[in-house]
């Protein structure tokens, strides 16, 4: 199956990307995601366990992710 | 009614916030305006550039505003944040309270700031006099923790 | 400089009151508006006569804004209390306090609308929808108690 | 010596003026100008020891008066 993967702010800069799909077995979670980014160029200056969303709702590393998910991994807040 | 909640790419406009929570049932109406400010952590700041999750934060923002209206009983609230490039002194983020007593506007008025900064996905870079920009965070960290209660 | 704090018998204008306290210096802008309701005590109210001791209630209020900024560190106070005949919804107290952090700015305007009620001398007779009007007592006991701090 | 006198709203009301000129002994207190008012008519209405301001400023019944004070006997607050 594949999902989103949208990146923000300092993460998207960190990775030259806002945004890839990424193809993943069905019984994937959030932890898969965070294992295939750590992969990527840039993905050092990265945090170990990054804020994630998945549908616009914050998850777990073990949130199981389905067909045409979209997985926001979110960098520190700063609203306000 | 639902309450006004959303994202402003236009400056935001504190009359019409306080309009939009005025009614004759409340005799006290708190507004709070979050401002860009020139120092920050020692460093001067010539402008602040906010982005966001637009869908997600939306859908906070709106989240927000109800979860405050269901606590603060009989409170009427409206919240608009700014995005985009900001100058020196434009209003970043601003919430009006509305409640027949003075107490309950406060008490609501600072839970929603709070709640704001914790759980909407929205960011700001600092650019500064001295030509560079940085991305602010506020954990110092480089990471975000949400309590269990917002998790899925 | 001396801040505002003065007595009115036109409307208040919330915009003005923010613009009195902005500054590059201060991320965080509170408002507070007291505001005249339709009930009271469980009495339909019509309208509000508010009146003063206008010599003293302005020297009051300049002093409350005054000890205010003392108080509060950095903070910038403006304030403004209505005189006069005030219809359902007009304001008749406005306090807007800039600070460069928002905590601070919460505790001052609490601060300083508690102080202003509890030794501004100002009356309100209350104008009720069955045609009765009454001075308000918020004491119920007919007297008001001041700190020894204020006596003389 | 002379002293003027103000009342306000719901005292002004009961006593049915605003403002009234005493004359008093020389080291009168406000002690005395409560005393005063409490023998005029509509005084039954105002309460036992009313708060007073000598010449703007919150004072004790033991405050001392000096010529030409303005006394002001304040009915309950109600500013906000």
């Amino acid at each position: 199956m594949s999902v989103t993967v949208l990146l923000f702010a300092s993460y998207a800069d960190a990775l030259g990307t806002t945004s890839f799909s990424l193809d993943l077995p069905t019984d994937a979670t959030v932890a898969d995601v965070l294992a295939d980014l750590r992969l990527r160029p840039g993905a050092d200056r990265l945090p170990p366990a990054p804020l994630v969303a998945v549908n616009q709702q914050y998850a777990r590393l073990t949130t199981r992710l389905h067909a045409d998910d979209e997985v926001a991994v979110i960098p520190p807040l700063a609203g306000g | 009614m639902t309450p006004v909640a959303r994202l402003h790419r236009d400056p935001i406009d504190p009359t019409s916030l306080v309009r939009a929570v005025s009614g004759a049932s409340h005799g006290a109406v708190l507004l709070f305006l979050g401002v860009v400010r020139e120092m920050n952590d020692g460093r001067e700041v010539s402008g602040i550039e906010y982005s966001a999750y637009e869908p997600m934060a939306a859908r906070e923002l709106s989240d927000i505003a109800q979860a405050a209206e269901a606590r603060f009983t009989s409170s009427t609230v409206a919240i608009e944040h700014r995005l985009g490039a900001l100058a020196l002194e434009e209003v970043s983020v601003g919430i009006a309270v509305a409640h027949p007593h003075r107490a309950v506007a406060y008490d609501a008025s600072r839970w929603i700031i709070e709640e704001l900064k914790r759980r909407v996905p929205i960011w700001k870079r600092e650019q500064y006099v001295d030509g560079h920009r940085e991305w602010v965070d506020p954990t110092g960290r480089g990471t975000s923790t949400v309590e269990p209660e917002v998790l899925t």
